[in-house]
Formats: C-alpha cells, sequence, structure tokens
C-alpha cells in the first residue's frame, strides 16, 4: 500500500514527460495533410506575414530555410537530396551560375506583368539563358554606406575614399558577405563590376586589407545594425536602407548613402529547382510574390525592406515614402550590380575574403 | 517454500588469482540445526556463507542442498536467504514493503502476501509495523525486519552475516535469545558468522571455527570448549593456558608427556615422541599447591592482575617463559610480583596435537 | 565565534557572493529589461516597458515549431542517452566484464570531442549513406554527446551501498530486470533524474550540431540564431525571456516536487 | 555431467555475457555515430574540393593547405590562446564561489545556491552571448557604472574584441567550474579538515595542503571541460568577437556553410580534434601524477 503513495510519485513526472513527449513524436510523424513546398531564400522571405495569406488563399504549406550569400545556398544544395527543394530565392548576378549547374528550370513568363518591372531591374541578361526566363527579378535595394550623422559628415561619407580611410580607424564596420563589399571598392576604384576579372583582384585585394585595418568588426546584418545603433562604431561598409532604415524612426541621426563613386545594387531573384517534384505549386508561390499583393508584403518583410520589383505593389505612402519610392530613378543609375563570377572566380573571392577575415 | 533440509559442502575451494579464501571445505549442516562460523576477520567464514548463499560460485567442489546440487545455482533460486550485517534494508520502500519484497517478485498475490508479512513481523516482535519507513526504526527493529525479510520466504536454511555485530553489547545479548528462539519456532537451519565466542556459544548447536580458509574445528560448543582440537581453537574458542611437551612413553592409553613444567599424564594413544600441546582453561588453572590427583605446573611469577566483578583475571609468567592465565575469586586473588604454585587436575589437562599434526587431524574434523 | 570578527567575516562572504551573482545575473537581467523595451532597437537606454515583443514572438510560428522541436529532440535524446548510459553503467559496474578501461574510455571518448567536429562527422556520414537532414539526425547527434554525461554520472553513483542491496533482492528472489527496476533504479533515481535533466539541458541549448544537421524543422537555438542574423528588434530577447521563464517554472516545479516527496517522511 | 570447476567457469561466463549485453547498446551507438564518423572525416580530409565538386583521390594538399597559410595557423594560435585565458580565468573565479558555496554557506541554502548559479544558463546561450553586447555597449550597464564611478571619463570599448570573446565564455564557464569544483569539495570529510586543524595546520596550510589537493579532480576535470568547449565553440567568438579575431571554429563553418569546402573543414577539424587530444592526454596525465 504505501509503496503507491510514496514511489510512483518519482516516477510520475517522468512517466508524464515520457507520455507527452511520445504522443508528441507520433505527432511529429503524421504526414501532413497540406501540400508543402520547400523554400531556400534570403530571410526577408521567412516572415509569417508574407506567407500566411498564400498558404490560407491555396492550401499550400510553404516551408523555408533563409541562408546568407549564394555560397551558402549552394551548399545547402550540396548537402540536400534531389527533389527536396522547390523555390528558390537567389542574388541576379547568380542566376547564370545556377542555371549552368542545372539547378534551376524556366518559368513561364505569363505568370506574372513583367511590364511593371523597370528594365534595369528586369536584366534580361542576368535572368534570361538561351532565351528562356529562368528566374524572376523580386525585390532590390543598395549596398552602400550607412553612418551616423552626429559622428561622421555626410561629405565625407559621399567619398568612396572614406571606407579605408586611416581617420576612422576602430570606427567601421564591415558586412560580411564578399560579393557586396568587393564590388562596392571595386566601384569605388572606379571599376565597372560587369568586366571585373581576377587582374582586378591585387587592387581591391590592397583597399580590403586597409579597409579591415579600419575595421573594428565584420559582422551579419544584425550584428552590424546593433554596433551602429550603440554606437560603437560610426560607419557600416556595406550598409544601406535595409540596414537603417528600421532604425530611423527611432535613431534619426542614422542615414545611409550612395557616394559619388556610384553604389552597389542587390538584387534577388525567384526560380523553381530543377528536380522540384511540385513544380506546379511552386509556380503558384512564384506567381504569388510577383502579385502586386506578395510584392507589397515582400518589399516591407520583417527581416528587411527593399524595393519591389514590381512598381504597382500595394504599398501605402508611408511605405513608399520610407523606402524613396521616388528617389529609385536616381539610384538604379547610380549604382552598379554585383560582380557576377564565373565559378572560378567565385573561388578566388572567397578565398580573398578568408583571407581579409584572417587579417 | 520449503521444510528444512540438509546442506553439505564438498571440497569446496575458492580462489581468487593467486590468493586462496577458503580451502579444503568439508561441512555438514543438518537440518533444523544451528550453525556459527567462528573465526577472526580473513578467515573465510564470510566467503563460506557467500557460497552457501550462492553469491560465490566455488572454484572447486560442491554444494549440496538436500539432495540437490546448487553449486551454481543463482542466489535468487536457491532455498537460501541472508541476512546481511548492515541489513541491507531497502531505503525505498517500508517496513511491510521490505518483509514482503521477495513474495511479490513471485507474484504472490497481494492479499496472501499482506498476511505473511504481518505473520513474520510478529514472529519478531515487531507486530502492526508494516506501515512505517524503514529509516524510523532503530538498529534492533531493523535487525528484525530483516529477519522478518528472510522468514517470510519460508527458506530451507537462514544465513546470518554476522547479523548481530551493529549492535550495542546488551541488545546483541537480547538479541541472542531472540535468535536463538525464532530458530527454535520456525525449527530451520540458521548458519551464523561472528567473530564473537560468547555469541557463538550462546547460540550453536555446532560451532564451525576457522582460519586462514580452513576449518579447524567442528562441534557442539561445549566439546569445543572442554576438547579443542587444535591449538587456535583452544585459544580462540575462549582464553587457554598453553604449555608444549612430548610424548616420553605410553602405556595402555595413558601417555607420560615431558613438558617445561614437569612432567605429566593424559588419556592419549599417541606414540613416544609425539609432539602435544597442553591446553588448560584460565579458570582451572589453580594457584596452590598440587594436592591427590592433580598435577604440578612449577611456579609462576604473577604480573598482572584484573579485577572482573565476579573473577579476578591473572596472568602469570611461569618457567620457560610460559604465558599463563587463571581466574580466580577476588578475594583470593594475589599481588603482581608474587611467587605462586600453578596447579591443574588431571581431568582438566587438554590434550591437543601439535601444530604439526593438524593437517591430519583435521581430516575428520567435519565427521 | 567572538561577535565582532564573526560579523565582519559574514559580510566578506555574503559581498563576495552578491559579486558573483551580480555577475552570473548581469546579461541575464539585460536581457530581460529589454525584452520589455518600447523601441525597435533594443540599446540602451531603456524605453518602455511594452508586452508587443512578446505578442510578436509567441505569434511567430518558427519560435513555436522550435520550441517544440527542441523539446521533443530534447526529451528523447536525453531518455535515450540515460538509459543507455544507466545500462552501460549498470553492466560496468555490476559484471565488471574484463577490459572495462577501454570500454570506459570508449564510452567516454566523445565527452572529449568538440560538437563541431562530432556534427560535422555525423553530417559527412549521414550525406554520404544520402539521408536527408532532419531532427531524427540531430536527436541521434544528442544521444551522442550526451552519452558519456549521463554515463559518467550514473557510473558515480552505482557505489557499493546499491550493490548490498540489490544483492539482497537477488537473494529474495528478484530477477535481474526485477532488481533493476524495483531496486536499482529507484535506488539512483536521483542520479538518473539528474543525468535527464543534465542531458536535456546540453540538448536544448546545442547549436552547431542542431544548425549542421537540419534544414527545415529546426531547433530552437538554430531558430533564434537565424532570428539574430536576420533583424534587429527585442524579439529575441523576448524569445530568451521565455525560454528562461520556461526554464524557471519546470525548475521550480521539480524542486516542488522533490522537497514534497522528502516532507512526506519526515 | 557438471564439474565444480565448470560451474564457477559458467557462472563466470553468465556474468561477462550480461555485463557485456549491457554495455553493448552504447558501445554499438557510441561506434556508429561517433567513431565511425570521424573516420569518415579523416577520409574525406584527404579529399580536394575541385570547383562544386570533390577530387576523390587521397592527397594531403588540405593539411599543406592549412600549415602554408598564416591566415589559418593564426585562427589556430588565436583559439588556443583564448581557451587558454577561458580555462584559467574561469577557474580562478569558480573556485573561491565552489569554496565559500561548499564551506560558508549553510548546508541547507547551499542547494538554493547551486540552483540560483546554474539558472542563468537555462537562458537561450545564444541570446545570453548577444545580451553581452547589450551589456558591454558603450551605453550599456558596465560603462555606466565605470562611469559612474569615476574610473573613466569616456566609455571603454569592449565590445567586438578578443575581450569580449573571454568575458562571454568565462560567464559560462565559471558556473561549470563552480560546479565540479563544489562537487569534489563536498566530498571531503570534514573531519580530515578538522584533523588537519588538529595536528596544528593554519586555515591557510590546511586549505593548501589538503583541500586543495582533494579538490583537484574537481578543478581538473572543470578545467578541461572548459578548454574544451571553449576552444570548439562558435557562437561567442561569432557575435563577440566582430569577427577580427578569428578562432579556427569560425573558420570551419565558414568552409562548410559558405564555401561548401567539406575536405577542408574535415581537414581542420581533424587539427582541432589532434589539438584537444593532445590537451586530453596532458590533463589526464597530470591528473593521474597527482592522484
Amino acid at each position: 500500500m504505501t509503496t503507491f503513495t510514496a514511489i510512483p510519485a518519482r516516477y510520475r513526472a517522468l512517466a508524464l514527460f515520457t507520455g507527452t513527449t511520445a504522443i508528441a513524436a507520433v505527432l511529429a510523424m503524421a504526414p501532413a495533410s497540406a501540400e508543402e513546398i520547400n523554400a531556400l531564400v534570403w530571410c526577408d522571405h521567412t516572415d509569417d506575414a508574407l506567407l500566411e495569406p498564400f498558404t490560407k488563399a491555396t492550401g499550400i504549406e510553404v516551408n523555408v530555410k533563409d541562408y546568407e550569400g549564394t555560397g551558402t545556398a549552394l551548399t545547402l544544395v550540396d548537402q540536400s537530396q534531389p527533389g527536396d527543394w522547390d523555390v528558390f530565392v537567389v542574388d541576379s548576378t547568380d542566376v547564370k551560375r545556377v542555371v549552368d549547374r542545372g539547378l534551376l528550370a524556366p518559368v513561364d513568363p505569363g505568370l506574372i506583368d513583367m511590364s511593371a518591372i523597370p528594365d534595369a531591374v528586369k536584366a534580361e541578361d542576368l535572368h534570361m539563358v538561351d532565351g528562356k526566363w529562368y528566374a524572376f527579378p523580386e525585390k532590390f535595394g543598395y549596398n552602400a554606406i550607412a553612418y551616423n550623422r552626429d559622428k561622421v559628415s555626410e561629405a565625407d561619407m559621399r567619398k568612396a575614399a572614406s571606407m579605408w580611410d586611416p581617420k576612422f580607424k576602430g570606427e567601421v564596420a564591415i558586412y560580411d558577405y564578399y560579393l557586396p563589399i568587393i564590388s562596392q571598392i571595386a566601384v569605388g576604384l572606379g571599376m565597372n563590376t560587369a568586366d571585373f576579372t581576377a587582374d582586378d583582384i591585387p587592387a581591391v585585394r590592397e583597399k580590403l586589407f586597409e579597409m579591415k585595418k579600419n575595421a573594428k568588426l565584420v559582422s551579419d546584418v544584425v550584428t552590424s545594425q546593433t554596433a551602429l545603433a550603440t554606437g560603437e562604431v560610426d560607419i557600416l561598409v556595406g550598409g544601406g536602407e535595409y540596414a537603417v532604415a528600421s532604425l530611423m524612426a527611432e535613431q534619426p541621426e542614422l542615414d545611409w548613402v550612395l557616394p559619388a563613386e556610384g553604389g552597389v545594387r542587390w538584387q534577388q531573384a525567384i526560380g523553381v529547382f530543377a528536380d522540384s517534384e511540385k513544380k506546379d505549386a511552386a509556380g503558384k508561390f512564384v506567381a504569388y510574390i510577383l502579385s502586386p499583393e506578395g510584392q507589397a508584403r515582400l518589399a516591407t518583410s520583417s527581416c528587411y525592406w527593399g524595393m519591389p520589383a514590381n512598381m504597382s505593389a500595394a504599398l501605402t505612402d508611408a511605405e513608399k515614402k520610407s523606402l524613396r519610392w521616388d528617389e529609385q530613378p536616381a539610384f538604379i543609375k547610380g549604382s552598379q550590380r554585383y560582380i557576377s563570377p564565373s565559378e572560378d572566380l567565385d573561388t578566388k573571392l572567397q578565398d580573398l575574403w578568408t583571407e581579409f577575415l584572417q587579417q | 517454500m520449503s521444510a528444512a533440509q540438509d546442506m553439505r559442502l564438498s571440497g569446496v575451494a575458492k580462489r581468487y588469482g593467486e590468493t586462496t579464501a577458503v580451502e579444503d571445505i568439508d561441512l555438514d549442516i543438518p537440518a533444523g540445526s544451528y550453525v556459527v562460523l567462528l573465526g577472526p576477520s580473513g578467515s573465510g567464514k564470510t566467503t563460506l556463507l557467500s557460497i552457501l548463499g550462492g553469491f560465490t560460485v566455488p572454484s572447486e567442489g560442491r554444494v549440496l542442498l538436500g539432495d540437490a546440487d546448487v553449486t551454481d545455482v543463482p542466489p535468487a533460486k536457491r532455498l537460501t536467504v541472508t541476512v546481511f550485517q548492515d541489513y541491507a534494508l531497502f531505503p525505498h520502500l517500508s517496513v511491510g514493503d521490505n518483509v514482503g519484497f521477495g513474495l511479490s517478485v513471485r507474484r504472490m498475490p497481494k492479499q496472501k502476501t499482506a498476511r505473511r508479512v504481518n505473520e513474520a513481523l510478529t514472529l519478531v516482535g515487531l507486530p502492526g509495523m508494516a506501515g512505517r519507513r524503514v529509516h524510523e526504526l532503530s538498529g534492533g527493529q531493523k535487525q528484525r525486519v530483516a529477519l522478518a525479510r528472510a522468514i517470510a520466504l519460508d527458506p530451507a536454511v537462514l544465513l546470518l552475516d554476522e547479523p548481530l555485530g551493529a549492535l550495542d553489547l546488551h541488545l546483541r545479548r537480547q538479541m541472542q535469545d531472540e535468535l536463538r528462539s525464532l530458530q527454535r519456532t520456525t525449527a530451520k537451519s540458521f548458519v551464523h558468522v561472528t567473530h564473537d565466542q560468547e555469541e557463538a556459544m550462546a547460540l550453536a548447536d555446532l560451532i564451525v571455527i576457522m582460519k586462514d580458509g580452513r576449518i579447524e574445528d567442528v562441534g557442539p560448543p561445549d566439546r569445543v570448549y572442554r576438547s579443542p582440537r587444535t591449538r587456535f581453537a583452544a585459544t580462540f574458542m575462549g582464553e587457554s593456558t598453553i604449555l608444549d611437551g612430548r610424548v616420553v612413553a605410553c602405556n595402555g592409553g595413558e601417555a607420560r608427556i615431558e613438558t617445561a613444567q614437569g612432567p605429566l599424564t593424559v588419556v592419549t594413544d599417541l606414540p613416544a615422541g609425539a609432539g602435544v600441546a597442553i591446553a588448560i582453561r584460565p579458570e582451572k588453572l589453580l594457584l596452590r599447591a598440587a594436592k591427590a590427583g592433580e598435577t604440578g605446573l612449577g611456579e609462576a611469577t604473577v604480573r598482572v592482575v584484573t579485577f572482573q566483578g565476579s573473577f579476578a583475571r591473572v596472568t602469570l609468567e611461569g618457567n620457560d617463559g610460559l604465558a599463563a592465565l587463571a581466574k580466580v575469586a577476588p578475594e583470593a586473588a594475589p599481588r603482581p610480583g608474587d611467587r605462586v604454585a600453578l596447579t591443574a587436575a588431571a581431568a582438566d589437562l587438554m590434550l591437543i596435537a601439535d601444530d604439526s599434526r593438524r593437517a591430519e587431524t583435521k581430516g575428520d574434523a567435519g565427521r | 565565534m567572538t561577535g565582532g570578527k564573526g560579523f565582519a567575516r559574514l559580510i566578506a562572504v555574503v559581498a563576495a557572493l552578491a559579486a558573483f551573482y551580480v555577475f552570473i545575473y548581469l546579461p541575464v537581467a539585460v536581457l530581460v529589461l529589454f525584452s520589455f523595451h518600447a523601441g525597435t532597437v533594443p540599446v540602451p537606454p531603456f524605453e518602455g516597458p511594452t508586452l508587443e515583443w512578446y505578442a510578436e514572438v509567441l505569434g511567430n510560428g518558427r519560435v513555436t515549431d522550435g520550441i517544440f522541436n527542441s523539446i521533443l529532440v530534447g526529451a528523447l535524446s536525453s531518455l535515450l542517452a540515460a538509459g543507455l548510459g544507466f545500462l552501460a553503467a549498470y553492466g560496468m559496474a555490476r559484471h565488471s566484464p574484463p577490459g572495462s578501461t577501454v570500454i570506459q574510455a570508449a564510452i567516454m571518448m566523445p565527452l572529449t570531442m568538440s560538437y563541431l567536429v562530432i556534427g560535422l562527422g555525423l553530417l559527412i556520414l549521414f550525406s554520404s549513406l544520402g539521408f536527408g537532414k532532419s531532427l531524427w539526425l540531430v536527436g541521434i547527434g544528442h544521444v551522442v554527446i550526451n552519452l558519456p554525461l549521463c554515463f559518467a554520472i550514473i557510473v558515480s553513483q552505482l557505489g557499493g551501498h546499491q550493490a548490498a542491496l540489490e544483492r539482497a533482492a537477488r537473494d529474495l528472489g528478484a530477477s535481474e530486470f526485477q532488481v533493476i527496476a524495483r531496486v536499482t533504479v529507484p535506488l539512483i533515481w536521483p542520479a538518473l533524474f539528474a543525468a535527464f535533466c543534465l542531458a536535456f539541458t546540453f540538448s536544448w541549448d546545442e547549436f552547431v550540431i542542431a544548425f549542421l544537421l537540419t534544414s527545415f524543422d529546426v531547433t530552437l537555438p538554430v531558430v533564434i540564431w537565424s532570428m539574430l542574423r536576420t533583424g534587429l528588434n527585442p524579439e529575441t530577447n523576448a524569445a530568451g525571456t521565455l525560454v528562461f521563464l520556461v526554464s524557471l517554472a519546470v525548475a521550480v516545479a521539480f524542486e516542488l516536487a522533490i522537497s514534497r516527496r522528502k516532507g512526506t517522511s519526515p | 555431467m557438471m564439474t565444480p570447476a565448470s560451474a564457477e567457469t559458467r557462472a563466470r561466463r553468465a556474468d561477462l555475457r550480461r555485463g557485456y549485453g549491457f554495455v553493448a547498446p552504447a558501445l554499438v551507438w557510441t561506434a556508429a555515430f561517433f567513431a565511425l564518423p570521424i573516420a569518415i572525416t579523416a577520409v574525406w580530409s584527404l579529399f580536394t574540393r575541385s570547383g562544386r565538386t570533390r577530387d576523390t583521390s587521397l592527397s594531403l594538399a588540405n593539411y599543406e593547405r592549412f600549415f602554408a597559410t598564416p591566415g589559418f595557423l593564426s585562427a589556430l594560435v588565436n583559439s588556443l590562446e583564448v581557451a587558454a585565458i577561458v580555462t584559467v580565468v574561469s577557474v580562478l573565479l569558480a573556485y573561491p564561489l565552489a569554496w565559500l558555496i561548499a564551506f560558508r554557506v549553510p548546508a541547507r541554502w547551499q542547494r538554493l545556491a547551486l540552483i540560483l548559479a546554474i539558472l542563468p544558463f537555462w537562458t537561450s546561450y545564444i541570446v545570453r552571448s548577444y545580451a553581452w553586447l547589450l551589456v558591454l555597449a558603450p551605453n550599456g550597464v558596465v560603462n555606466q557604472a565605470l562611469m559612474a564611478t569615476g574610473l573613466v571619463a569616456e566609455p571603454v570599448s569592449i565590445a567586438y574584441s578578443r575581450t569580449a570573446t573571454v568575458i562571454g565564455f568565462v560567464h559560462f564557464f565559471t558556473m561549470l567550474a563552480a560546479l565540479t569544483i563544489y562537487a569534489s569539495l563536498v566530498q571531503i570529510n570534514p573531519r580530515l579538515l578538522q584533523a588537519a586543524g588538529d595536528l596544528g595546520a593554519s586555515a591557510v596550510q590546511t586549505f593548501w595542503r589538503v583541500t586543495l589537493p582533494l579538490s583537484a579532480s574537481g578543478v581538473a576535470v572543470g578545467a578541461f571541460l572548459t578548454f574544451l568547449i571553449t576552444i570548439g565553440d562558435y557562437i561567442t567568438p561569432q557575435i563577440l568577437g566582430g569577427n577580427t579575431d578569428v578562432v579556427l571554429p569560425q573558420l570551419i563553418l565558414f568552409q562548410i556553410t559558405r564555401r561548401g569546402d567539406i575536405p577542408f573543414a574535415a581537414a581542420m577539424s581533424l587539427v582541432l580534434m589532434v589539438v584537444i587530444s593532445v590537451v586530453y592526454i596532458l590533463a589526464a596525465r597530470r591528473l593521474r601524477m597527482r592522484t
């Protein structure tokens, strides 16, 4: 008798716990009834506010995996099984490289309204191979210089050379993504990113390493943002509206500019994996992202804001103002695209970046 | 579970690598007897108990229970139960669950178990204690619960490993009486390990004296006390004064023996030339000159006199460095330094074959 | 104890302990404080308070999924680690098979290895076997890292005291299984529980293995890691605080359960 | 036919079978999911990456590359330095804490004291590292306290540096080492300390000659765990170090996640493994010598 008052009390918690987790395990293994697609995306596509309306309308669940940088994405694909992935959001400048690897399937241009996309953004040279569309441009913005107006002058920031000027030693943070930063230095040195070759590396390398001497940190978006916001650094090389737009309301002293030499424009595109077994559902998702509602939600996604590719995006005036909608023509003109490296050049650039980090 | 059965060890030895724990063990434990294994620590008595209980499988020899060979039958399947030195009561179970443990692992119905538990607890004088927690019990009560737990299983043989070692003297004497009466009531064989010779004498039907892994002597307490087979038995089972001597002549069952304390005569058929030892119990050693029918053992000097209540303990040094011990009435005690004569009645001279012959005499120790 | 000196010593002890606790609690306090921060940027000075970020985090499906996945992986892997660890510890302690030093060293080996090395090894193994990344692999990895820990805790508690009681139980007729279930496990229950809790804690907070071996269904640390990399706002602080509160509640509940159990038998 | 000698042998064999039976599941698990993966990692470290494919001919190219490139070697040195500093500082802080709890806190409060010390670590490790950024920020608590006490006039820059990494690590490992040290301290029989005092040892002598040697195992275990986890950790240096003082795990993760050069990552993690093993052997030998 006494056994049951005293001892099982010890087990009861465990029994309960075990039971609960066992049930949970069974639930987790139960096949999901809804159709699911897997998307490999930049983090702005992970926002529930973006995904939920699509799932509600179509019944298709979207599993998202976010990455930063094409190298990471390709590594993830390498480590997956064929058919794992359905939708791919990738930097426009890397679309060709990805197509060369046979990763993307052609998409039907009839899915979307192309007319609402500015030509510079449409960039058929980037998104089309052999006359077929492989990915649609969906969002863009700038890698330039974000800074604290109270600490450094806008005039200085408009000079590309300030990125490696020793007078800012210890006040600089660098965004940890090799393509935009290398592109930005190339632009700052007066090069044309479209013509960038391995021969240009030594010049960029020199400035890159000079910049590292000034840098307090090299880090991801949020760490860099935090450093800027806490006053740890005054300058964020590679920063743009995506980095400071969300901070401006509370810290109006934070701002960003395109240097006079020009800035770098990031641009991402969305496509469907060649070995996807759910190309229809994937196509529906692509169409949704490029629809006016999808574009509006994507532009103001919680991870970062950016310009929608589709100018008919259903944005409010306030949102358009934050995105500096009206200034876009000038911005686009004043900016170049990322270097679009071959596999070989990409390896060289990544090695350069590894070396840079270890300086 | 079972009626009492004879248990027998035959030619048992246990070795651990180079060391030998026990050797050459032949022992009969008659059904219903109270056997005490007595010996100093390291004498192998606990190993022997462990072999009886099935915890240790002997390297040689056989263990028989009734007619069955149980040499490598595990404890769980053997009709023996051990009461451990530290009781080994399960701290996480109540008294009742401890006592009922053996029944419950055999899936005995609950009601029946409860009845048996109560019977066993009543038998050890703890009726109605089933609901108590183990840590609420006193040492004596724990001892009784351990006994009840063993008895509840109705074993053929109950093995007790120094069961009273943790109790104070008073309680130990009381528990001895209870153990004895419990054994009588249950009519089971009890095998009890102790190093306390008084405890052994108080309890045993049969005392087994062990030393260095061998049996030195086996017999009823009075026989072992009065006529120990070995020198060790004579000193470990009660104290003795030991005289070394040699048979000089043997004549019709009476031998004349020469010792450093003088010649003496004992009943034996040992041949002339055999080395022997004569043991005298302290209460039989008289501190006065010999009278008729007694044997004089020379003179001795009193060294230490200790008052022990009903008697005085006198240690003396006799001829040829003899260490002698006597118990005398306190009022008759000599003083240290006195010279006194040593005397013993002829009947109180206990003959022990010399150590050199022990191996031969031991052979029949168990019979 | 002489009054003045004893008092001074007491003050010194309390001050030293207080200093340690301030150090230990400093980041947690800041973390909790800024989870109520009204601004979007969780940097000093503090503004607020607001519960906005808690609403955000609770409405964030990835966070709640992550919590669920973490509990699932943690509970199952810790249960398995504690179970395997117990069996091995019991076998070693009670049957002492020859070569036990080698066996022990083999079981303990993962403890001397970096999680990163283990995670990379499993990544290579499973990808060359053609297994896709999943929570199951994370669970396997977490058993690997926690098994030695559980084994060490349990083996250190399987002392001679229980051995004597197990011997008694066997003598009373219990089979090996009955001995384990009715004597060993109840007696070393605190050690098993401690092993489970510790394993759960390590699993709950493990990042690298989970990061390398998952793709869609991820554990909480991986969710938090991507939250940290992808948006600067106090939502992360709120998530961290919630994790803290849940852990706190679990710890308090177990503490109460244990002390109540003790209370029933004065 | 049963001879008694075979009874003993049979019993021993049955015991062995059971022993191995109980140990087997853990051993099999460890072999399949620990030993095997590391063996495969070792093989892969001899492959090379070419473009996005793998060259499976075996070579030592990855190791040559690692030891020939100053940047990679300096990451290894950084790792060793950081781990060593963190280990020493953590143990130095943890020992007094454990000692105070074990010997100065009343027995019935010790449990509470320990729980209080462990609680903060139930927050997410990642979030906690991140919280240190807020604590160490120019307008964070530490700088405000320093300025309020007049110790410094200007905010000190601590975040995003090796110092910040070390602080983040020490915070965690002080607790961990305190636990292992406390565990060894409470196992010391108080009578030994009384005996030392009785034999004329001063409190300080008792500590150095009795308490400290008897708790050495706790210190060694705590120190080794600290070193092991520190040298293998990615999160803390990644968040707090500002990528300026890169350590080996950061480079390994970099190779895995961004460059997809698994063979090179495998080679680097084997280097890390060897370093840890050497430290482990040294620590184990030291410990065995002392006890």
